[in-house]
């Protein structure tokens, strides 16, 4: 028992346990519950930032279990896993803040902070899985542990989109099962390394690979939201806006592209899917859906469910990064993962403190908001100049690389879907910000008089500043953007 | 044919007349006499199967075996019955027994 | 070549049991089904399985069939099945009849079984009667089993009927003749049970004919009020009841005490432990046997 | 000098319990933990035996074969053996809580339940055709007898259909053995596959017995006696019908398949039994999702776990045969638990039906989360022991490239988040009053001790798979 195999089993705990725990703390016992989690993110932050000097360092970081014949259990970090470990670490302590005072006085706050750390814990999981069943394990616990959070309310609407949501993500479930099992059964064992471990199958079973292949992005495709999958993530906005930030940047959408990203690069290896011919597909379906998300945003009138149509979009872009071959488009898929995360938790914990404090749920009630609550405003601002690719904000970085992987990798159709999805991103946002900031408020109030209390302010500015740091500072050594270069370049050297 | 044979044959028959009545008839005490003809029938065939060998002592085994399922298809017959009795007692019948099967 | 008689019976057998099964009335197709029993006796006699068809002719026929008089008095209305839904199922039932018969014809003629196993170890065994050497002895794992199915569906009777006790048979008229019947009868039934018990290890016979005439006996007494209904309530249906099967177990598991094998019977001992096992398993048959039927009301006199 | 004669006594604790329970009905309760409880541990003892010794023959009254009988205890039969123990001390337990001791009720009870395990364990340590008879119909009886403790007329009629459909099916299995021991006279389970040959007897033979042993599995389309049978019950006897003597007919007919017929057979009546094993599963589980009343949800929903395990035969292998295994145990767990909950739910608020329970979960957490995770493993999600045979049992159906059967067991996987979400989406409904009743927690605390257990066995199923392979078919 080394520190090499125990520290990956550490971050799943550092939010397994709490969860445990705070299933047991009676409902009143606020203030420990508040500290214990925050005391279990730090702890998270700290542990990540360790293996994350190890990766740096070469070190091997991995916990093996013995399971079922022919597959073990096993976590390991390298550096995509750990992009997205900290990536959710980080958004999680902020999401906890935003949480604890976004629910002051409601009920049931033991049961959602439990499931909500149990989401956080799977989602480790699903970050450090070293195969595709541990991947499915955690991937199926985020499903359970996360119907509970989009219901939370127990209103019908949340109760129904409950309903929808369990339909999408079971039958998605039954196809990554179906896909894992029979890759299983074709390769015996099916270990995540990058270049992928299928190749030599390929000779023999070339329309198995291909079907099993459709069968993996399809599961992943629900949570991903892949147009035609995506119905579930608009209706479940109707959970409380710690949820959404759950949803679209923390855990959920983001476990669905890191899981296709997985399949391509580390499963079948980007050149062993290319050789199969499915790249091309994908890229046009994650295309489809960037525009579609898109004009589906544009249609919106609630400001949550624009959001909501914005991330169908924005994830997307991912996956197109990804589909793209080619390094460079690689890094900018893979970034976003990052960056779309960092602008869109920011733009959900906003929207929550328009809500929570002037009732503003639809967009054309934002006029002049912007005077009565500035900082929150200001954050929201960013974020938004941030999707549609506003120098310096991060959303920048993103396009900027998919842009030059598109004309590298020859794919210039991409150009045009980057610049229809800009366009329509500033056609969704930038009247946002106009009525926000140049329109006058229907009833008057002097600044900072209605802003939202410090504890869904700080979050909510932190990401904000987030996003601009990982925008200006891309070309430091830490920044998303170098450990997106880190992982490219490992997943396409020979 | 050989007077066993002619046994088991009747014996067969005799379980497959109780099998269809059991299926056929909707009256609970009609299907319990079902059964126990069936179970007769099996006892039959299995006593035949004892007597194959034209002199000797019969095998015992069979006749072993038919004893103990005697006792067995009494209890089962007995349990049915003092259900029918109660069912009866309790003035109607259940829905599961007006059910035709 | 086959005796008529044989033919005869094994033509009559299914018949009758059509007829059993087929009659609108229920009285009269439990009378033919104590016909068909004895006859099925007969057959069984005339395959040299005279113990067995005594067992048929006690349990499987007496028993049963006063089981079903005493269970009687339906009330629901006899359903006779659709025409043509019994036309079908006869013939399915008769194509199945034809299929097994014809496989029955397949098996081997003139087969011993294991019948000359047993001969050849029945002196180990105790007994010389080959059918009780394989039930108390050989296979007597099946009999310990069997033995509780008999207790525990006799417990689940008692469940089954507990407060209705004093409903059931609506209980004969009891003349004085019937009553001296009964007197001759009973002392003799005792003695006969108590006589089979004892060839049983010789002889056809044993424990669970001795039981059936027993419980005859008994059901005679309850009938005419000379007996109380058994309940566990009483010590002494207690100590019927158990005899048998805690004997059974001390049989079974005692060995094992002494690195034996279960029911393993001391080596000289087995004779004389099957003796005392066959009567006290008979004592509790009866019992259970006994119970089996609806007690009737509480006799005001109790006796037995 | 052998050791400690383990095997003997998982039979001979439960019937020694029975018959003094028997003798001193005050103590009737106790005396049955304290043989639950012994035989936990014989089972136990069988389990190291086998791991250690792989399989293992006792005779009975040391006679050699084939004159005597044998009990034979291989990797599945201990499997089995102590996972049964295991929910059986939690069944004996609970009925401790649920019976208001000295009822008359659980004066019944306890020795009935004590005599169905004797037969029980009998049953999985059998190795004789007409043994294997007699321990079923042991079984069968004393779980009618336990329906029949309802006293309603429901529980009556219910239990009187089953013992009906139960009576025709041990005499078709009774003359599949005749044809057996006329046409090899030996009724050894091994002694038989060494001889068995294809052919017409054989056939016959297989008919019968499968279709008998199908009769009180049961197998799809014969369950009509279940439903009501594990609904109208008292809650503790549809616990231990559903858990564990629901599965002695299938135990039985997957010993005498891979016994005796498997081999000479081939795969095409497996195959039959797999269709209707997947008819089963489906229709099962829709009509599931339809339920009003909660116990006959659950009910349903073992019929569907039922036809998922009899998937096994047309996948047999080791990697299916341990998922069937597995099946059966982390049911086992699931199904108690589901009943348990279910009736501590029907015990407070008077009904069961499913629509009625909006909010109740704020009354009663602990009944619901044990529940929802029985729910769980039922569903096949991971982490379950539902989930591990799930997985072995598809991984299986795609090495085999038959991909059907996988598909059935995934919609099947479906159907049941289906139910199981509808009864778990009212717990989130917010209740008027939300403090917890005051009652006696004993049950919700055994209701989640084998909702965990099922999920532990979705944790660490190495050992339990190793176990389940000593001895199995390769």
């Amino acid at each position: 028992m080394t520190a090499e195999n125990v520290l990956p089993v550490g971050v799943l705990l550092s939010s397994l346990v709490p969860a445990l725990i705070i299933f047991l703390l009676p409902e009143q016992r606020h203030g420990t519950r508040t500290a214990l989690n925050l005391f279990a993110a730090v702890t998270k932050l700290v542990l990540t930032a360790v293996i994350g000097w190890g990766v740096v360092h070469h070190r091997r970081y991995e916990t093996r279990v013995r399971f079922l014949p022919g597959a073990d259990l096993v976590l390991h970090a390298d550096p995509f896993s750990l992009l997205f470990v900290t990536l959710s670490a980080v958004l999680w302590l902020a999401t906890t803040i935003y949480a604890v005072g976004y629910l002051e006085g409601s009920p049931q706050r033991s049961r959602f902070f439990g499931f909500f750390s149990l989401c956080v814990a799977s989602t480790m999981g699903i970050a450090l899985a070293g195969n595709l069943l541990t991947f499915f394990i955690f991937y199926e616990m985020l499903t359970l542990s996360t119907y509970p959070l989009v219901v939370h309310r127990g209103t019908p609407e949340s109760l129904h989109a409950g309903d929808v949501y369990l339909a999408y993500t079971m039958t998605g479930a039954a196809l990554l099962f179906a896909g894992t099992a029979s890759l299983y059964a074709l390769a015996g064992s099916v270990e995540f390394v990058a270049g992928g471990s299928v190749g030599p199958l390929v000779a023999g079973h070339r329309g198995a690979l291909m079907l099993i292949f459709f069968a993996l992005v399809a599961g992943l495709g629900v949570k991903a939201a892949l147009f035609p999958l995506h119905g579930w993530l608009p209706l479940a906005m109707v959970a409380p806006a710690p949820v959404s930030a759950l949803l679209h940047a923390v855990a959920v959408v983001k476990a669905g592209a890191f899981g296709i990203t997985r399949v391509v690069y580390d499963v079948y290896g980007v050149r062993v899917a290319e050789e199969l011919g499915v790249m091309r597909p994908l890229a046009f379906v994650a295309a489809a859906t960037v525009v579609f998300g898109s004009v589906m945003a544009l249609a919106q009138r609630d400001l949550k469910r624009r959001l909501a149509y914005s991330t169908v979009s924005q994830v997307s872009l991912i996956v197109l990064g990804v589909a793209i071959v080619g390094t460079v488009s690689t890094i900018g898929g893979v970034v976003h993962l990052v960056h779309q995360g960092l602008m869109k938790i920011t733009l959900f914990f906003a929207a929550g403190n328009l809500a929570e404090k002037l009732h503003v749920t639809r967009v054309d009630q934002m006029r002049g908001v912007g005077r009565r609550m500035p900082l929150t405003m200001l954050a929201f601002t960013i974020g938004a100049l941030g999707m549609i690719g506003v120098p310096p904000i991060a959303g920048f970085v993103t396009k900027w690389y998919l842009g030059i992987g598109a004309i590298e990798a020859g794919a210039s159709w991409a150009i045009a879907i980057l610049a229809a999805s800009t366009a329509l991103n500033a056609a969704y946002f930038l009247p946002l910000l106009r009525d926000a900031w140049f329109e006058p408020a229907e009833t008057q109030g002097g600044i900072l008089a209605e802003e939202a209390t410090l504890s869904l302010v700080l979050p909510t500015v932190f990401t904000a500043t987030l996003s601009i740091a990982a925008g200006a500072l891309a070309a430091s050594g830490v920044s998303p953007l170098a450990w997106a270069k880190l992982i490219a370049t490992r997943e396409y050297q020979p | 044919m050989p007077p066993w044979l002619a046994y088991a044959a009747s014996g067969v028959s005799l379980f497959a007349v109780g099998m269809s009545a059991l299926v056929l008839h909707g009256e609970v005490m009609r299907k319990i006499l079902a059964a126990n003809v069936s179970a007769s029938g099996v006892f039959l065939v299995l006593v035949a199967l004892a007597r194959r060998a034209p002199k000797g002592p019969p095998d015992p085994v069979p006749h072993a075996l038919v004893l103990t399922g005697i006792v067995v298809s009494v209890s089962a017959t007995a349990l049915a019955l003092a259900l029918v009795r109660q069912l009866r007692h309790g003035a109607q019948l259940g829905p599961s027994d007006e059910r035709r099967r | 070549m086959i005796p008529p008689i044989d033919l005869l019976l094994a033509t009559a057998l299914p018949l009758i049991a059509w007829r059993v099964l087929a009659t609108d009335e229920l009285p009269t197709s439990v009378v033919l089904f104590i016909a068909f029993g004895l006859l099925s006796a007969l057959a069984w006699a005339r395959l040299d399985a005279p113990d067995v068809a005594l067992v048929e002719a006690a349990v499987g026929t007496g028993l049963t069939g006063a089981l079903l008089m005493s269970s009687l008095r339906s009330m629901e209305r006899p359903r006779p099945p659709s025409p043509w839904r019994a036309r079908a199922i006869a013939l399915v039932a008769a194509a199945i009849a034809v299929a097994l018969a014809s496989v029955v014809a397949l098996l081997p003629r003139g087969a011993l079984g294991l019948g000359p196993a047993v001969l050849a170890r029945s002196e180990e065994s105790g007994v010389a009667q080959p059918v009780t050497a394989v039930l108390m002895n050989f296979r007597g794992h099946d009999t310990h089993l069997e033995m509780l199915v008999l207790l525990a569906a006799s417990i689940g009777v008692l469940s089954i009927q507990h407060g209705t006790a004093s409903h059931g048979v609506d209980t004969a008229p009891t003349s004085s003749v019937v009553m001296m019947l009964v007197e001759l009868i009973v002392p003799a039934l005792v003695v006969l049970a108590g006589y089979l018990v004892w060839r049983g290890s010789r002889a056809p016979g044993g424990a669970f004919q001795a039981g059936a005439i027993l419980a005859g006996g008994a059901v005679l007494l309850l009938l005419t009020r000379r007996m109380a209904p058994l309940s566990l309530e009483r010590q002494m249906v207690r100590m019927f009841l158990f005899a048998g099967p805690v004997l059974f177990f001390l049989v079974a598991a005692v060995p094992l005490g002494f690195g034996g094998d279960m029911l393993e019977y001391p080596r000289g001992w087995g004779g004389s432990l099957i003796l005392g096992l066959e009567s006290a398993l008979t004592l509790s048959i009866a019992t259970i046997l006994t119970m089996f039927f609806p007690q009737g009301a509480p006799a005001p006199r109790r006796r037995g | 000098m052998r050791g400690v004669p383990w095997l003997e006594l998982t039979i001979l604790a439960p019937l020694c319990g029975a018959l003094l329970g028997l003798v001193l009905q005050r103590a009737v309760a106790v005396l049955a933990l304290v043989s639950s409880l012994s035989t936990a541990v014989a089972s136990a003892g069988v389990a190291v035996l086998v791991a250690r010794h792989g399989t293992i023959r006792r005779s009975v009254g040391a006679w050699e074969l084939p004159l005597g009988i044998q009990l034979r205890a291989d990797g599945l039969a201990a499997l089995v053996l102590v996972a049964f123990a295991v929910v059986g001390v939690f069944i004996t337990a609970y009925a401790m809580v649920h019976f208001e001791p000295g009822s008359r009720a659980a004066r019944s009870f306890f020795p009935l339940w004590l005599f169905a395990w004797t037969g029980l364990d009998a049953l999985l340590l059998s190795s004789d055709v007409f043994n294997l008879y007699v321990t079923l119909e042991l079984t069968t009886l004393t779980s009618v007898g336990l329906v029949a403790t309802g006293g309603d007329p429901a529980a009556l009629s219910s239990a009187l259909r089953y013992l009906l459909f139960a009576m025709a099916g041990s005499l078709l299995y009774l003359l599949g053995v005749a044809l057996l021991y006329g046409a090899h006279g030996v009724l050894d389970l091994d002694l038989l596959g060494a001889v068995v040959t294809r052919g017409p007897v054989t056939w016959g033979a297989l008919a019968l017995i499968t279709c008998g042993l199908a009769l009180k599995a049961p197998l799809f389309p014969l369950h009509g006696w279940l439903p009501a049978a594990y609904a109208s019950a008292p809650v503790p006897v549809s616990a231990l019908l559903s858990g564990v003597v629901g599965k002695c007919s299938l135990y039985v007919l997957v010993r005498i398949w891979l016994g005796v017929f498997g081999v000479p057979l081939g795969r095409a009546p497996a195959v039959l039994i797999g269709v209707l094993g997947a008819a089963g599963v489906l229709w099962a589980s829709i009509v599931a999702c339809r339920q009003q009343r909660l116990k006959l949800l659950v009910a349903y929903s073992s019929i569907a776990q039922l036809g998922t395990i009899f998937l096994v035969f047309p996948l047999m292998g080791r990697a299916a045969f341990a998922g069937g295994a597995y099946l059966v145990i982390s049911h086992a767990c699931a199904a108690a638990a589901m009943f348990i909950a279910a009736g501590t739910i029907e015990q407070v608020v008077g009904h069961d039906e499913i629509d009625r329970l909006d909010g109740l979960a704020h009354r009663l957490p602990l009944t619901f989360v044990a529940f929802a995770l029985a729910g769980v493993s039922a569903m096949g999600m991971p982490p379950s022991g539902g989930f591990v045979a799930k997985w072995l049992l598809v991984r299986t159906a795609f090495e085999l490239h038959e991909w059907w059967w996988a598909a059935v067991i995934l919609i099947g996987g479906l159907l049941s988040a289906a139910y199981v979400f509808r009864v778990l989406r009212g717990a989130f409904v917010p209740a008027p009053i939300t403090e917890t009743i005051r009652r006696s927690r004993a049950s919700d605390l055994l209701a989640l001790g084998l909702a965990l257990l099922a999920l532990a066995l979705g944790l660490a199923p190495d050992l339990p798979l190793a176990l389940a392979a000593q001895g199995a078919p390769s």
